[in-house]
């Protein structure tokens, strides 16, 4: 048992899974000599050299190109997307070329693949290095999406992924990576498409992923002391989607808030909101809230981004106004 | 040679003109044996896309399609020179490349036509034809990708130590994309046995390549910006292609890493099944019909002292597979409608929730 | 009067602004001289002559990049992403640049730009040139986002997007080009952020956009023929979105039915019924229910196209079933 | 110059050196007012991210930041060189392009401390850094985007016939990315009136352009991709860069359409805030450290017969400039709340429903 931050979760489980399959390559932007920009891949270089992990040009296309070529005739390649906002410069290999090309050939090809990329807000990096994309994936037929919030789920998860024969976006947060957490030793492998009960409670779900699980159980806390007693759940798999878990707890609550950092219009949220006014509806005792990022793009001042990710406060507020209605 | 308009239907633009005669060619150190290949390979992919367009003008073919009738010698010339464990990635003008890799006719025919004995059983059709059995990984629509992508297989072939070569098709217009130059530079700097093959027929869809390019050959004027030697051939000459595969397939086996190689070819028809090709100056177009690559390479084998009736032959037997194919595609059944939910997924299926 | 197509429409929607207002341009691939891939630019290089009508290179990043340099400095583009699947190779200047620009700077940038795509399936052309992806824009904020469904609506809404000061992605149905409609002589402006209400009903509200309002409409005749009585409403414009139209309705007839062509996940619909799952929480009557294509690529052949896009009976049977729930 | 290693601490690569002194430039034919202003750029632009350096380690700029220490010869000569109403590209290394247009020192310097006095009212950042008003048509923090952008502004400059020359600056790592590629051929194509400029500083965030970059010269060695000739410079020597901008902006602004320059020079830092720069050999920051821009140029100046006390006199304006900057930023308030909500649209607000 350690204690490991987040990043160094990263490279762990990384390194677990490139020991145990000599087909598992890494390639990416400054990743190999200098331990990737977010130093999420520290030491792995010099540990499985550099056939293994290859620094690449500033070529988005061209790595997830290489990834998914090699991950048709037998490799299975993590690709770094520095961060996660870059995703469009090389959308189209994504989502028409990865996601769509078992099916086109009707399950000829296989796409063991996983992109790793760092995602998410509050550290004052500006519209164009602090989005939440999850959702920009989770709407595309034929991606797997992951967004561990602990270092334990990073390591799990990881492995998870690089094991599964499907495509696998691996959404880092990068507000947490200087975080910590236990992490035993030996081999972890977790599962993909399972949501984790951070916080039981009876009054109300609320569903959260990556930075907005910890806000998520620090409102719960606040809310506990003033007797609303709410069960935090960690979505953790878009695709994907544990609904089993997250159905029978709004079921059981019948109160549906979600705290998602994505700005407002379709993020994850959205979809769950969509399923729970479907087949929870007549369990329902309260209108579905979602707590979001408003629908702007992130401001880079401190004060500002503060201001519009969702808060500890805001949830507490929301949830507390919610409830009582 | 007739004398060239440069006039179209909606303005007028600089006709690009086939070689003269290519008897200079006819000396090329290619064996007998190898010439006939390829010869019958001209010929399949002729009297298959031939067939194909009867299939279309028959409404059987429902979705769009690309030919590449007129351009047969570059797929025919690769077919010929590769490895049986090399891959190949094509566009959605990709029939010809598919059939090269020794893909049978019926099974391509069936996709086209939306049957379950279609290659991907009706799910990809005409455009994404793939069979990796045969090396075939995949017919790509959208411009661009699957330059990155061939250097994934070549990467994975480079890693496997498998001595297998990539062979990447495209035309011209994707020279203009930003992929073309990622996937070069990529290539290139990482040394992959890849073999990037740009079939210029002198067009994009309905505009001339010559408009929208800042240098006058689209692929060779930009070998240099990525340390390769600037290789542009006749593309309508399938022996002179054969040649230059083969030299290409070998500086990639050998571990010398990728080339470009810019084929000068020309479409009979229209861009796709729409598309009427008006946009082409008449000269240009009888110019061009003049110097088929079948035509072209049935005179040389005369030249060489092949028997007309022996080239017959081969002809009367592709007829009758192409006769044959087309029977089995459409005696295929439709596919069943539980066939759209599967293979989305690895486990077989398209399930997104528990 | 005249019967136009709905891609006759389109080039009379552009002509009428190119010759109002000399800033208007029109780029993309092979519009000009062979007037469009889909025939939806025919003579607008001959009436407006080749600076105003620019036949490109197959480069859309330099295209996007080229319309939105030139909106930043006092021209108004309309640029031509020939189908819509091949925004995800352009999409880090729609998403990352045009639609954050004018809040980056803090409002010193206006991006007075139109992005026309054809969009939409039942064409055959498989899973690269079929999809649907409005949904990939509204998630985007910055982008307003219309899909008109008849000859007029795209006149209207093109000059309605063509005097906007803000990027308007312009999405036109490809199955919808060869359907014809009454437009009327002079000049037409609509309104962004409207929707239609196609066909008045008090039972139940259905949703649609582009090609399947046609479907939503068809399936309401038939259940009219049964007695339910079908409220179908034409969203046209998802940023802005007429939410007073459409939760209005919604809260009258206590029902909720989308109709969205695109996969499953985060489509249009998901958005729409997270708000009225708190909006109108009170005034549903029944679960809210999404009809859409199921989350998978889209196969080419004709019949499995047919078997998984939403179809009048499928509509008219979930519809029925719904509201007898 | 001292002996150059090439091991760093995470491996090895060649070094690349900086040309010997260059008092080969001393008579370029450039009015003594003109060098005087150049130096008070080069002045400004070094002592101006000197304190933007100390405002971090006093933890006042809160998200990432990328200096251009080392590098301000480039800045400088073009903001000389460039017409008040021309127009400014600029990457998020973009603190000195932005100054070099005249943009005032406190509202980018309040910009990175997130004040609502701030150039973009705190809602842009270092990485974003905008000022229309003085041709500043923006700071872009994604690879390659800003390329194809810059081309729109020529266009228009174009089409209006104003002539006005768009200058787009951008690092040698990003030249292997698709958009420079697109953005190339296109401005070709169109005869556009833009200067690309390409800052080689040798390295792209860690790794050294020679490692994964297929030519040496990763601008120069694309040129003729696109019908331009090479050019390549020293990009540390401000006569130089100013002599060839003036011929750049000259061309473009007479209808000669594009160029594509590459200025080689060095950063005396780290990529960014966040990194110590440890993957480049020791004796190549050595090297480039002695072949400061500011050094050679005062040495020039001296040889030129410029009093040291005149340029000490520049020197100490600047510096008192920077400190009265230093305080209208600090002295700035939070941007008010409500301003995270305006102007996503042109109506003023962020609403996206009625
Ligand atoms: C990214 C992208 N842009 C545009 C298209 C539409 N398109 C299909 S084929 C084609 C022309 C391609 O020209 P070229 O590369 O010369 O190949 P050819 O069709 O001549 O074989 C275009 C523009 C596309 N498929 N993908
Ligand atoms: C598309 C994209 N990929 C990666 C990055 C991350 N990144 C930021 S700066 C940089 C290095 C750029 O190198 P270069 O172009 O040489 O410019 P320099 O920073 O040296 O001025 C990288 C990789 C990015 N911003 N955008
Ligand atoms: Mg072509
Ligand atoms: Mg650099």
């Amino acid at each position: 048992m350690a204690q490991l931050s987040y990043r160094e979760a990263v490279s762990r489980g990384i390194a677990q899974e490139m020991a145990r399959d000599g087909r598992v390559m890494l390639i990416g932007e400054d990743i190999g000599g200098a331990g990737g920009v977010f130093k999420t891949t520290g030491g792995l270089s010099e540990q499985f050299g550099r056939t293994r992990v290859v620094d690449t040009p500033i070529s988005e296309q061209a790595i997830l190109g290489a990834a998914m070529g090699a991950a048709m005739t037998g490799l299975r390649p993590i690709a770094e997307i520095m961060f996660a906002d870059f995703f469009a410069v090389c959308w189209d290999i994504v989502v028409n070329e990865i996601a769509k090309m078992r099916y086109m050939t009707n399950g000829q090809v296989t796409m063991p693949l996983v992109i790793k990329s760092g995602n998410g807000g509050s550290l004052r990096m500006g519209a164009q290095h602090s989005q939440s994309v999850e959702n920009w994936a989770m709407a595309v037929p034929g991606l797997k999406v992951v967004t561990p919030s602990t270092p334990l789920d990073v390591v799990g998860l990881m492995a998870a992924a690089v094991r599964c024969d499907d495509p696998v976006l691996f959404f880092e947060h990068k507000g947490l990576y200087a975080s910590k957490g236990e992490v035993p030793d030996g081999e972890i492998v977790d599962e993909l498409g399972k949501a984790a009960i951070r916080r039981p409670g009876k009054d109300a779900t609320v569903l959260a992923l990556g930075l907005m699980v910890g806000r998520a159980l620090d409102a719960a806390e606040e809310l506990a002391r003033e007797g609303i007693d709410v069960e935090v759940i960690d979505v953790r798999s878009l695709v994907p989607l544990d609904t089993q878990t997250l159905l029978t707890s709004i079921s059981r609550t019948g109160r549906l808030f979600t705290v998602e950092e994505n700005p407002r219009l379709l993020g994850w949220g959205a979809e769950i909101a969509s399923i729970a006014a479907d087949e929870c509806f007549w369990d329902l005792d309260m209108p579905i809230r979602r707590i979001t990022t408003p629908h702007i793009p992130l401001p880079s001042a401190d004060s500002l981004e503060d201001a519009v990710l969702p808060s500890v406060d805001r949830i507490v507020q929301d949830v507390r106004k919610g409830v009582y209605l | 040679m007739t004398a060239i308009r440069t006039e179209h239907e909606y303005g007028a633009h600089p006709s690009v003109l086939p070689p003269a005669a290519s008897t200079a060619q006819d000396d090329l150190d290619i064996a007998p044996a190898v010439r006939l290949d390829l010869y019958r390979r001209l010929e399949e992919l002729r009297q298959f896309e031939k067939r194909a367009y009867d299939l279309f003008m028959q409404q059987l073919v429902k979705g769009t399609s690309h030919l590449s009738l007129g351009m047969e010698a570059i797929s025919a010339g690769f077919g010929g020179a590769m490895r049986k464990d090399d891959y190949t990635f094509a566009t959605y003008r990709g029939h010809a490349h598919t059939l090269s890799r020794g893909v049978p006719m019926a099974p391509v025919l069936a996709e086209l036509l939306g049957r379950a004995n279609g290659l991907m059983g009706g799910k990809g059709g005409s455009m994404h034809l793939t069979s990796v059995e045969h090396g075939v990984l995949g017919s790509y629509a959208i411009i661009g990708a699957h330059l990155c992508v061939a250097n994934g297989a070549a990467w994975s072939a480079q890693v496997r130590g498998s001595g297998q070569v990539t062979v990447c098709f495209f035309g011209d217009g994707t020279t203009n994309i930003g992929a073309f130059h990622e996937a070069l530079n990529y290539a290139a700097v990482f040394s992959l046995p890849v073999v990037f093959v740009c079939e210029n027929n002198l067009y994009m869809e309905y505009t001339s390549i010559a408009e929208i390019t800042a240098v006058p050959s689209p692929a060779a004027d930009r070998a240099a910006a990525y340390g390769l030697p600037a290789i542009k051939i006749d593309g309508n000459d399938v022996d002179v292609v054969y040649r230059t595969a083969a030299d290409a397939l070998e500086l990639a086996r050998s571990g010398g890493g990728p080339s470009l190689i810019e084929a000068v070819t020309y479409r009979h028809g229209g861009h796709s099944r729409a598309d009427p090709g008006k946009y082409r100056p008449a000269g240009e177009v009888e110019a061009w019909l003049a110097y088929d690559p079948l035509t072209i390479y049935r005179a040389r084998l005369a030249r060489l002292g092949v028997a007309e009736s022996e080239l017959d032959v081969i002809r009367g037997d592709v007829a009758q597979a192409v006769d044959e194919a087309t029977e089995e595609a459409k005696n295929g059944r439709l596919p069943d409608v539980e066939s759209a939910f599967t293979d989305v997924w690895a486990d077989g299926g398209s399930q997104w929730r528990n």
